[in-house]
């Protein structure tokens, strides 16, 4: 296990997701860090803000077949197809193992049907360490000719709405949001409107990559979610947008997140609190690397806590340099 | 069983007649070999100092200095190196099998491919390495006084050296049969002719030893072992694990899958896997391998979903509908 | 002047933009190599098949205040602002230069209300050494409060039919699309049924980075646009889904190309002529370099004409491995 | 001016009371120092082998063994190196003035700031970098006769080396100021001292020399100056340009901008320069430069958008509509 560099102690990194207060603003993202055991050897589990867990959907699935992934430059794109043990599974193994030891999960639901979504939210009522739900809504949605969930401010909104409804009061409800769209604001905006607690950005830019033997995609399913320090700058952009539309809503930031620095940038951008993805693969306990960088940070910069430093970047031309903050 | 000994080819074709799994109905079948437990050790992360650096025939052999994985590493275990240094475009661990250890050091055989294998196997002395390890299961080990086959192909066969050093000390006899391509792309022959006798050595082109695929000998020898194990591409782990089923002796094989991140978080580099409940699944050969029970593993199907799989119902979904950006 | 290695003699390397021959698939990319002339000393400009100058306006622009640029994980952002000399500078200096060593422009043009796309297509009738234009749909419409035309089917149909209208008939017109789009089938279908000869894919993608030190965006102009060969895997997907949806449409692909291999993929994704971009500024010498090497990628492969491996990526799984095209 | 001397300050704050352009309505002003005219070669693009690394104060200087460099660059020119190897995350060139020339080699003094620099200066004699060069227009030289006042801050004295040999060899007078802000951040203090008299040495924390800015001694050297040349940061350019307008000696001052390309082709490295019509344009600092005439350069309105630009007009529109992804 790392040890952890003692953290300045100057800097409260007390962050929320959608106001439940969490110990640190930086979580594990959906799918990147499986259902967070495989990382309990790397880093402290419950010095996280949480573990974000992958994407379950009611019935287990296989995933898709092999080549899942194929690596690009400062990135990667996958397509797994969202391979996992199904709402029983996650229920009766997953969630257990974290909540025995104190480890907050924040966890992520996929569905092909509004129903379906409702359904997760409802039978994670009462689970145990449960923080709230992450509504993973890039997903092809059956009743639209596969159309994604979240390129439709409609279908992304009808969602929301169901899981809310569904959902335990005190679990937040947050909207995982694609780039692939050619207004996120909009969507960002529908999904605010019917009650989303907040709002997750970004998932996977849609990519795709050609083997140069077989000159055929190299991924079986073809096209797949491209990741990595790569869409940071998309990432980061889309964060902008929809905290210069909507300065009250919560965000969750993520894409290409790997240093404290860059966790920093999207905390300026109008992110709470931010996820950590691809980095992960790259080195195991980025986590919690990331949580110490990103409060000295901070602290380098007069910031006493961390909330005071969310949005900063959005600061009118004349409001001079920071002082301290505290 | 393809040519190429660095591996890629995922449709594994076995020599005709052979088929691995599902059995052939009315025929007698021993019950499966067991999964493979867990390492005792979990792994660890940090930079170690590359300590030695030797050309191995067409291979690179780096020693390096990191006691907390060469004191708990078993055989069969790999690490995983970060690569291109601190400002690289290249994301990903590139998994590697541990080769030998001893003195708080551990040694791997890195056959430069692309340009994550070729920037490793050009670090020298001095140099420092981000590595995470011990990863994955390691090779069981038999009964006592069980005599084993030790099987590797290309560069794989450096993996088998610890387990024959290890099988010899508490007292097995061991055959091993290495082949490659050609004699350079041979790998750790001294290593394992000092343990192992029988010994064989094959190369695909009769360069050295004798000429052809590891297959023939592999059945001469196969029936005097109770158990074999196995490294290398994955068309030859097919067919050696067909031979050791077919004659009733149970194997593990060491896979090698593109992983992207080999401490199983990310579910690249699953393969179809037949589980101790006798059902199908996509299991990680980082975490729940890479070292399986030979009859286990589904070759004929990696690359495919099969539609017995756990969880295949649930895609059929999916691909009625076509994704975004997929082609109709 | 960079020697070129021996071209494979088996590979014809002719490529056709919008129906004119050119000798080679390999062009610049707008906005990547100004005018052409300050890349004269590192290769032979009339080896590669047209440098596609910086887009030009009606009026000079005197562009944005620094900074306008920022480096990003295998990528960059940039918020240039479309500085030139206007469509009487490139008349008078730029294009009769080109002409008169015997290279081949294809000239971008840019603008902020449809007549000012139809009067610079119709000022470049007539002009030396144009092969075509390629426009530029990727700019701010005044007439509709800002939003890019790129963004819009039918914004981006009315500025290709008045090019096309008013254009030489003699000049392939080629629309530039966003990636920045929910459905860029959409966007590609409304363009090719307006009349365009060929489609360039893709512009960079909207990003944004913060200083770390003002804690401010980097660029002057806020958010700005992302290219090399980070948003490759965009960018293939992106001709990949357009090739598939109009399989006649010619395509000049762009978006990360660095190597000949790169420069494949696209070709086989359904790429008829590629356009290097940032990989310039890396490398002054790409455009060439990365034509020997296409050629040779070609060859290995065994194919004989590089029109045979437009679109190869797409034929169906039965169809095996590759043999000579010739 | 700033502390900072490795640039970075964008908005120039010059010695309050002194303004630089326009000119006081009513001064007399001498006519516009002439645009530095293009070098007589043109850059050539290749890969060079490092043939010498030493520590110099703060910095490390390389020599590079690549004649066609060597033999065509004049002083004021710059090369642009690739950075990080063949798999670096890092796609943009890093310009380095060169700092001096002999026997098909070329000497360039680094400072290590972030990641690329940093690359750039471990590099160790044997490496291979890609590099192109050479880049910009030197600096034009001065009638015969004319006794010159050499400016440098920081690594930027190591640019003038090489211009203050060239004078003195032509045999001009010369005259030199080299600062920094503190001792270890001087740079070619032998190197000018060898060529020039009176030579002064400042330091803002007065660890060596003169304590304070270069301004100083600059004030008291310019009016026995029949021309000045200038490279260091940029608010220290400014300082010295203006001073010497002021008194009516012509300056040159080799601009440190933000590059992408370095080869003319990107519009990143701008800033507003009056031109030979009298016009301001935002000018390429690569191409256009680094070598401007003092007086040319608009250092106070570095980092805007000054509205007498020419195209500036053009520019009001893009402004009035908010461009997507800015905020309104
Ligand atoms: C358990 C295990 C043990 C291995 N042992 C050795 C060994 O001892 N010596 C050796 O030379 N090689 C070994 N390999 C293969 C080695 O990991 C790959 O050759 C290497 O990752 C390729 O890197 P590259 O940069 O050359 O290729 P690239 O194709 O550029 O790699 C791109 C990405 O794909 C992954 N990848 C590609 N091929 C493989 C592969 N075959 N296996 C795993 N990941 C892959 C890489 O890790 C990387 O993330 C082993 C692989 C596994 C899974
Ligand atoms: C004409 C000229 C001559 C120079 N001479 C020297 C010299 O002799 N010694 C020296 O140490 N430095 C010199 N510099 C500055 C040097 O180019 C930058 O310090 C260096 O590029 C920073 O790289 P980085 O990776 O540390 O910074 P990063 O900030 O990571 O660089 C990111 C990008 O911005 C560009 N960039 C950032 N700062 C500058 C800058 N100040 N100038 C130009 N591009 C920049 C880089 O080229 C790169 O493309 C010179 C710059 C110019 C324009
Ligand atoms: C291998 C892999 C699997 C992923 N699986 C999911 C998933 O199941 N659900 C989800 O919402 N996002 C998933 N994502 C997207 C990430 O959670 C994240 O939004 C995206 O990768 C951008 O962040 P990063 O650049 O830090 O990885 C996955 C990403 C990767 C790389
Ligand atoms: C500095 C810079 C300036 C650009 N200017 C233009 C432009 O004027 N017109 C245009 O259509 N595209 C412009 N582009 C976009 C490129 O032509 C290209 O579409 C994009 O950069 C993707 O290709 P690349 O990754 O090879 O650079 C510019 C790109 C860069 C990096
Ligand atoms: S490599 Fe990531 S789960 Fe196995
Ligand atoms: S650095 Fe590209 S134009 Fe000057």
């Amino acid at each position: 296990m790392t040890t952890l560099p003692e953290v300045l102690p100057s800097v409260d990194m007390q962050a929320s997701i959608g106001g439940v207060p969490v110990v640190s603003p930086v979580l594990t993202a959906s799918g990147c860090s499986s259902f967070g055991r495989e990382l309990d050897p790397f880093f402290d589990l419950t010095a996280i803000g949480a573990v974000v867990t992958k994407s379950v959907q009611l019935r287990p699935r296989s995933g898709r077949a092999t080549p899942r992934m194929a690596e690009t430059p400062s990135g990667m794109i996958n397509s797994i197809g969202l391979q996992g043990p199904g709402i029983d599974g996650l229920l009766a193994d997953e969630l257990p193992w974290l909540a025995e030891r104190g480890v907050r999960s924040f966890v992520s639901i996929a569905g092909a049907r509004t129903e379906d979504f409702a359904e997760l939210a409802a039978r994670l009522r009462g689970a145990p360490g449960v923080l709230g739900i992450e509504v993973n809504i890039s997903c092809p949605n059956v009743e639209s000719r596969g159309e994604v969930f979240a390129c439709n401010p409609d279908a992304s909104a009808a969602v929301v709405a169901a899981v809310r409804e569904a959902a335990d009061p005190a679990h937040p409800v947050y909207a995982k949001l694609t780039p692939d769209v050619t207004d996120i604001v909009s969507v960002a905006r529908a999904c605010a409107d019917a009650g989303a607690n907040g709002l997750s950005m970004i998932n996977t830019l849609l990519g795709l990559v050609i083997d140069p033997d077989t000159m055929r995609p190299v991924l079986g399913g073809v096209t797949g979610g491209l990741s990595g320090p790569a869409i940071r700058p998309v990432a980061l952009r889309c964060v902008w947008q929809v905290h210069a539309a909507l300065p009250n809503v919560p965000i969750l930031g993520m894409g290409g997140i790997r240093t404290g620095l860059d966790a920093l940038q999207f905390v300026l951008a109008g992110a709470g609190a931010v996820s950590v993805g691809t980095a992960v693969f790259n080195d195991p306990s980025a986590p919690a690397r990331i949580h110490d960088e990103l409060a000295e940070a901070l602290g380098e910069r007069g910031f006493g806590r961390l909330a005071d430093a969310v949005g900063y970047a959005h600061r009118a031309p004349d409001e001079g340099p920071p002082g301290r903050h505290a | 069983m393809s040519e190429d000994e660095e591996g890629g080819t995922r449709v594994v074709q076995l020599p005709s007649g052979e088929r691995l799994l599902p059995p052939v109905p009315g025929t007698a079948r021993a019950p499966l070999g067991q999964p493979a437990p867990p390492a005792a050790h979990p792994p660890v992360q940090g930079v170690a100092v590359v300590v030695g650096s030797r050309p191995v025939s067409a291979y690179t052999e780096l020693t390096i200095e990191a006691p907390d994985i060469a004191e708990t590493a078993a055989p069969g275990q790999f690490v995983a190196f970060a690569v291109g240094g601190p400002t690289s475009s290249m994301l990903l661990r590139r998994s590697i099998a541990i080769a030998g250890v001893g003195e708080g050091r551990f040694s791997v055989v890195v056959s430069a491919r692309a340009e994550g294998s070729t920037w490793l196997a050009t670090r020298r002395p001095g140099d420092e390495v981000d590595v995470v390890g011990p990863l994955g299961r390691p090779f069981p080990l038999p009964p006592e006084g069980t005599p084993a086959l030790l099987v590797g192909g290309g560069y794989g066969a450096a993996a088998l050296v610890g387990l024959g050093g290890l099988l010899r000390a508490r007292g097995h006899e061991v055959a091993a049969v290495v082949g490659a391509g050609d004699q350079a792309r041979l790998c750790s022959v001294d290593d394992l002719a000092a343990v192992a006798a029988p010994f064989v050595v094959t190369t695909d082109d009769g360069s050295t030893g004798r000429a052809g695929r590891v297959t023939e000998p592999v059945a001469e020898l196969v029936s005097g072992a109770g158990v074999v194990y196995a490294c290398g591409p994955m068309p030859m782990l097919a067919a050696v694990a067909g031979l050791a089923t077919d004659r009733g002796v149970p194997s593990w094989v060491a896979v090698e899958e593109s992983m992207a991140c080999g401490v199983g978080v990310c579910m690249t580099c699953v393969l179809p896997v037949v589980g101790a409940d006798g059902r199908s699944r996509f299991a990680r050969s980082c975490t729940e391998g890479p070292v399986f029970a030979g009859d286990r593993v589904r070759f004929a199907d990696v690359g495919t979903l099969p539609p017995d799989l756990v969880g295949a119902d649930a895609m059929q979904l999916a691909h009625a509908v076509p994704e975004e950006g997929e082609t109709p």
